[in-house]
């Protein structure tokens, strides 16, 4: 039964001693120098005023919360469509289950639509 | 040895523009000359941005595009420093060159012609930079050219060295000693300010109001 | 953790060093800081023609952070030394720069009020490529001279990568140093008067 | 939220009863129809498209003050390659001064080269030969060439597309062998005398830009076939950047940037030089002043520049042989033989080399179609062999000088597209 597990390992083993190889020398070749003016931002050459942490209109936050709901939805599409092919007896409740999903979305689509959530300015 | 075929002043005609300012300002207009063909009008400093206004506005001349604005000093001391305007009439195709001579005695100031060309804006900022002509009305009259706190002067005037006062070595420290305002105008930094993020030795040194002698 | 460049030299340390300044010379990033007519110069070098891309040098790091050589393309104005000041510290270690042209490595045909007199009064220079503007082949000799120059390093020379800032007087030469460096020379002596 | 005021001058440091900078006017007023709305209104930014950047065409600063994405307001910053030209060209003879213009733009060097040529033969009351003006011709044209093929590869790159850059440069290094094979440097020709030419074309120059100016259209029809109606092209440069005839006039824009709203001013067309009224050729006017006009411009300009190259090229053939420079040893180094075998010639061979060309008193301007606008050289002269004042009449430098207006409320990408299409060279802008 272990053999079956062997190939797993030996890619599992060769990915870790990788990472440590590489991580491993070049911090421990690697010259590090670290000055004042070396952390300091880098902004065109110029001396930075005041820092990047500004105050930012809330509507960049909302279309970032929106796109997460959207790209989710579609991250559960990927896997049903892989295993849509491999039971073909299911496909009748497998579409009806996807439209479920995909409706319960829609409403939630459209309320924030006429919510204004979508207007930019 | 002269070049043979030159000959200084032409007597060319000078533009009928000549006629028009004289019969209209009389006093002002100092004197007129051709040389190589482009008309040359003097003009009373105080009443050059008068003359200006009326060449742009009026129908006969429609003088519309600056096409630059410069200063020049002789090397005869007796010469005084001339701020030059070179204005052509797009539609009529017609060109003029208007001269002001400021006299050494008083601080070098003449009125701006921004509010005429808004072209003239950064203009007249080099010609500060370089002549330490002050531009009165100009809405934002600092150095283009070199830094905001440079001390040496103003590079093209004749009794500026062409190196520069200071040594090589001072020039570099001053350089790479320039404190971040200098790289800044006060404008934005108002803007970046909220006034409390900014280091805190710039701040108090603004508060000192010493931002560096900007002259 | 001791340095290894304290280590002493052994079969061990000479095909390290043998490893890593192969892999640091075929793959230089540059830091194209291109003021003037050398930056349409160096363009002319990185497009299709005299291709970069045979030195493993295509990629332009536009920020200091990834760069590995600062190529300063083009004279350099006063107001302008602070900027490479601040990117040449800015830069991590290994680094390494290239003063492309005649300007950035003396001053060139503009000794005025307004111009350094050769980028090394600013910051450490490793190759000097002659030229105004220098021609590709010109500018792709200075870089593999420079490929020779990282192939010859060890990590035994402790102080080969040493960050040198600007001193307490606010200057990386010394001051006799820089005012020597930037005396006038040639034909440059006879040419300042004015009339 | 400080507010902005128009009264304070800037001449003392501006600093109000509690320590605060009071923020003082800048050439452009703010736009009223921004007011910054407190509820959801974060506060601005300033960040620094600073003089190290790939978008900026050089060492070019941008100071730009954003509300979240978009633009409030663009200051630039120059000065940056301020080599102090004009006070160097107070210290050297006339044909010392041409090594020097040819550094400004570098972009169009022999461009320069005619036209600081033409400022001091006109100072000088000096009529070239024909043979030597369509030289000059050919000389401006391929410059235009140039200077636009460098504008679009970098503009495509500023845009996203990469291969237009290459098929440019390999187009410009064509034309870089011509000139190398003409004037003996790629860039830094220094071509022109007061009074002619440094050396006549070489033999295989003729037919090498023949073969140049049939070829080159099919790559200009394959950039136009890949922007013109290009969907993202279109979309990030039509009514980007607007500027209208007047204000473009009151600005004093020049060049293409000034034919894109619709003014119809070439220098060429207005006040011909080098014969430039005998040539066939039209000029492209935009009508909406936009980045997209401007391309159009540029792009239209090259195609008349190949036509003007032909003719040029059919008149060189019927000048076989003509003198390039005019005959007075006063003005113009004698040709070899005769400095060496007569010894007038060696004598004015020898005064021009170390006291240089004497112009008389007086002062003449005079401006060129230069690729970026009007270049104008003033010259003005005290009657000896240096001049006393070397003015160089910049088209970038005031053509940069509207970015504040163009990039009002853009978007901040849009701002980089803006200054793409202004087409700067900072070596001209801070000469």
């Amino acid at each position: 039964m272990l053999q079956s597990y062997i190939p797993v390992l030996l890619v599992v083993a060769f990915v870790v001693a990788n990472a440590i190889l590489m991580l491993g020398l070049s911090h421990f070749l690697s010259s590090t120098r670290p000055t004042a003016v070396k952390l300091a931002p880098y902004e065109s050459g110029m001396p930075v005023l005041g820092d990047a942490r500004e105050r930012f209109s809330v509507k960049f936050y909302l279309v970032a919360m929106l796109f997460i709901i959207f790209d989710v939805e579609t991250v559960f599409m990927l896997p049903w469509a892989a295993a849509f092919h491999q039971v073909p007896e299911f496909r009748g409740p497998l579409l009806a289950e996807m439209l479920v999903f995909v409706v319960i979305l829609g409403v939630g689509y459209v309320y924030i639509w006429k919510r204004g959530a979508l207007q930019w300015d | 040895m002269t070049a043979s075929a030159g000959s200084g002043t032409v007597a060319a005609a000078p533009s009928p523009s000549v006629a028009a300012l004289t019969a209209r300002f009389g006093p002002a207009i100092r004197r007129h000359e051709v040389s190589v063909g482009d008309t040359i009008v003097y003009v009373a400093p105080d009443r050059a941005h008068e003359v200006l206004a009326w060449l742009r506005d009026d129908p006969g001349q429609r003088f519309d595009y600056l096409t630059d604005v410069t200063a020049v000093e002789y090397r005869d001391r007796e010469r005084p420093l001339e701020v030059v305007w070179q204005l052509r009439a797009l539609g009529r195709g017609a060109d003029l060159r208007v001269k002001v001579e400021l006299d050494p005695g008083r601080p070098l100031e003449v009125d701006s012609v921004y509010d005429l060309w808004r072209g003239a804006d950064w203009l007249e900022r080099e010609v500060y930079d370089m002549f330490g002509v002050r531009f009165r009305g100009h809405p934002d009259l600092r150095r283009i050219l070199m830094w905001e706190t440079y001390r040496e002067g103003h590079p093209l005037r004749k009794d500026f060295p062409l190196r520069g006062h200071f040594s090589r070595a001072e020039q570099t420290r001053q350089a790479l000693a320039a404190n971040p305002e200098a790289h800044y105008s006060i404008q934005e930094l108002s803007i970046a300010a909220a006034y409390d993020e900014l280091p805190g030795d710039m701040k108090e040194r603004l508060s000192r109001g010493e931002r560096g002698d900007v002259a | 953790m001791t340095e290894v460049s304290a280590v002493s030299p052994n079969w061990l340390t000479t095909r390290l060093d043998f490893l890593t300044n192969w892999a640091r010379a075929n793959s230089l990033w540059p830091m194209p800081f291109g003021t003037a007519c050398c930056a349409i110069e160096f363009m002319a070098t990185a497009a299709s023609r005299f291709d970069l891309a045979r030195f493993g040098m295509e990629r332009m790091s536009f920020s200091p952070r990834q760069a590995d050589v600062l190529i300063c393309a083009g004279r350099l104005p006063f107001k302008l030394a602070p900027v490479i000041r601040k990117i040449w510290d800015q830069m991590p270690q290994p680094k390494w720069a290239i003063s492309m042209g005649a300007c950035a490595s003396s001053g060139g045909i503009f000794d005025t009020y307004t111009m350094v007199q050769g980028i090394d009064t600013i910051i450490p220079v490793d190759v000097y490529v002659p030229g105004c503007p220098p021609r590709p082949e010109g500018l792709m000799y200075g870089i593999m001279l420079l490929q020779k120059k990282i192939k010859g390093e060890s990590f035994r020379d402790a102080d080969l990568r040493q960050e040198h800032l600007v001193g307490p007087d606010g200057l990386f030469l010394p001051a006799e140093r820089i005012d020597e460096v930037s005396e006038p020379f040639g034909n440059s002596v006879q040419q300042t008067r004015s009339a | 939220m400080s507010t902005r005021t128009l009264e304070v001058s800037l001449a003392t440091p501006g600093l109000d009863p509690s320590g605060r900078p009071v923020a003082v006017p800048l050439g452009v007023p703010l736009p009223e129809y921004h007011v910054p709305q407190d509820d959801l209104g974060g506060e601005h930014m300033l960040i620094n498209i600073g003089p190290q950047h790939p978008a900026t065409h050089g060492v070019l600063r941008l100071v730009i003050e954003l509300d979240g994405e978009t633009v409030v307001r663009v200051v630039p910053h120059i000065g940056y390659l301020h080599s102090g030209f004009e006070k160097l060209g107070e210290y050297r003879h006339y044909n010392q001064i041409i090594p020097l213009t040819d550094r400004t733009d570098y972009l169009s060097p022999m461009a320069n080269n005619v036209g600081f040529a033409l400022a001091a033969e006109k100072l000088m009351g000096i009529e070239v030969t024909e043979r030597c003006q369509v030289l000059r011709v050919i000389a401006c044209e391929i410059s235009r060439i140039i200077s636009h093929l460098v504008w679009l590869g970098t503009t495509g790159i500023d845009l996203g597309a990469f291969t237009p850059f290459l098929w440019c440069f390999y187009q410009r290094e064509r034309l870089y062998n011509l000139q190398e094979a003409w004037t003996g440097a790629r860039l830094t020709t220094s071509m022109t005398r007061v009074g002619g030419l440094m050396a006549d074309i070489p033999d295989g120059f003729e037919t090498g830009l023949r073969e140049f100016c049939r070829t080159f259209p099919k790559t200009l029809d394959e950039v136009d076939a890949m922007f013109t109606r290009n969907a993202i092209w279109c979309g990030r440069t039509q009514g980007v950047g607007v500027i209208s005839a007047a204000e473009a006039v009151n600005y004093s824009l020049s060049g293409p940037m000034l034919r894109a709203s619709g003014v119809d001013y070439d220098v060429r067309k207005d006040r011909p030089y080098l014969g430039y009224q005998s040539y066939d050729f039209d000029v492209p006017i935009g009508e909406h002043g936009d980045i997209y006009d401007r391309y159009r411009c540029r792009l239209e300009e090259m195609y008349q520049s190949v036509r003007i190259l032909d003719q040029a090229l059919d008149r060189l053939a019927r000048l076989k042989g003509a003198p390039i420079n005019v005959d007075d040893p006063r003005t113009i180094l004698p040709p070899k033989h005769r400095a060496m075998s007569d010894m007038e010639a060696m004598i004015f061979h020898f005064k021009q080399v170390m006291e240089g060309v004497r112009a008389p008193v007086g002062e003449a301007y005079l401006g060129i179609e230069n690729p970026k606008g009007e270049l104008g050289y003033y010259l003005v002269s005290d009657g000896t062999a240096k001049p006393v004042r070397w003015r160089i009449r910049p088209p970038s430098f005031i053509n940069l000088a509207c970015l504040p207006k163009l990039c009002e409320g853009v978007l901040l990408s849009d701002v980089i597209a803006i200054n793409a299409s202004v087409d700067i060279v900072m070596g001209e802008i801070d000469r």
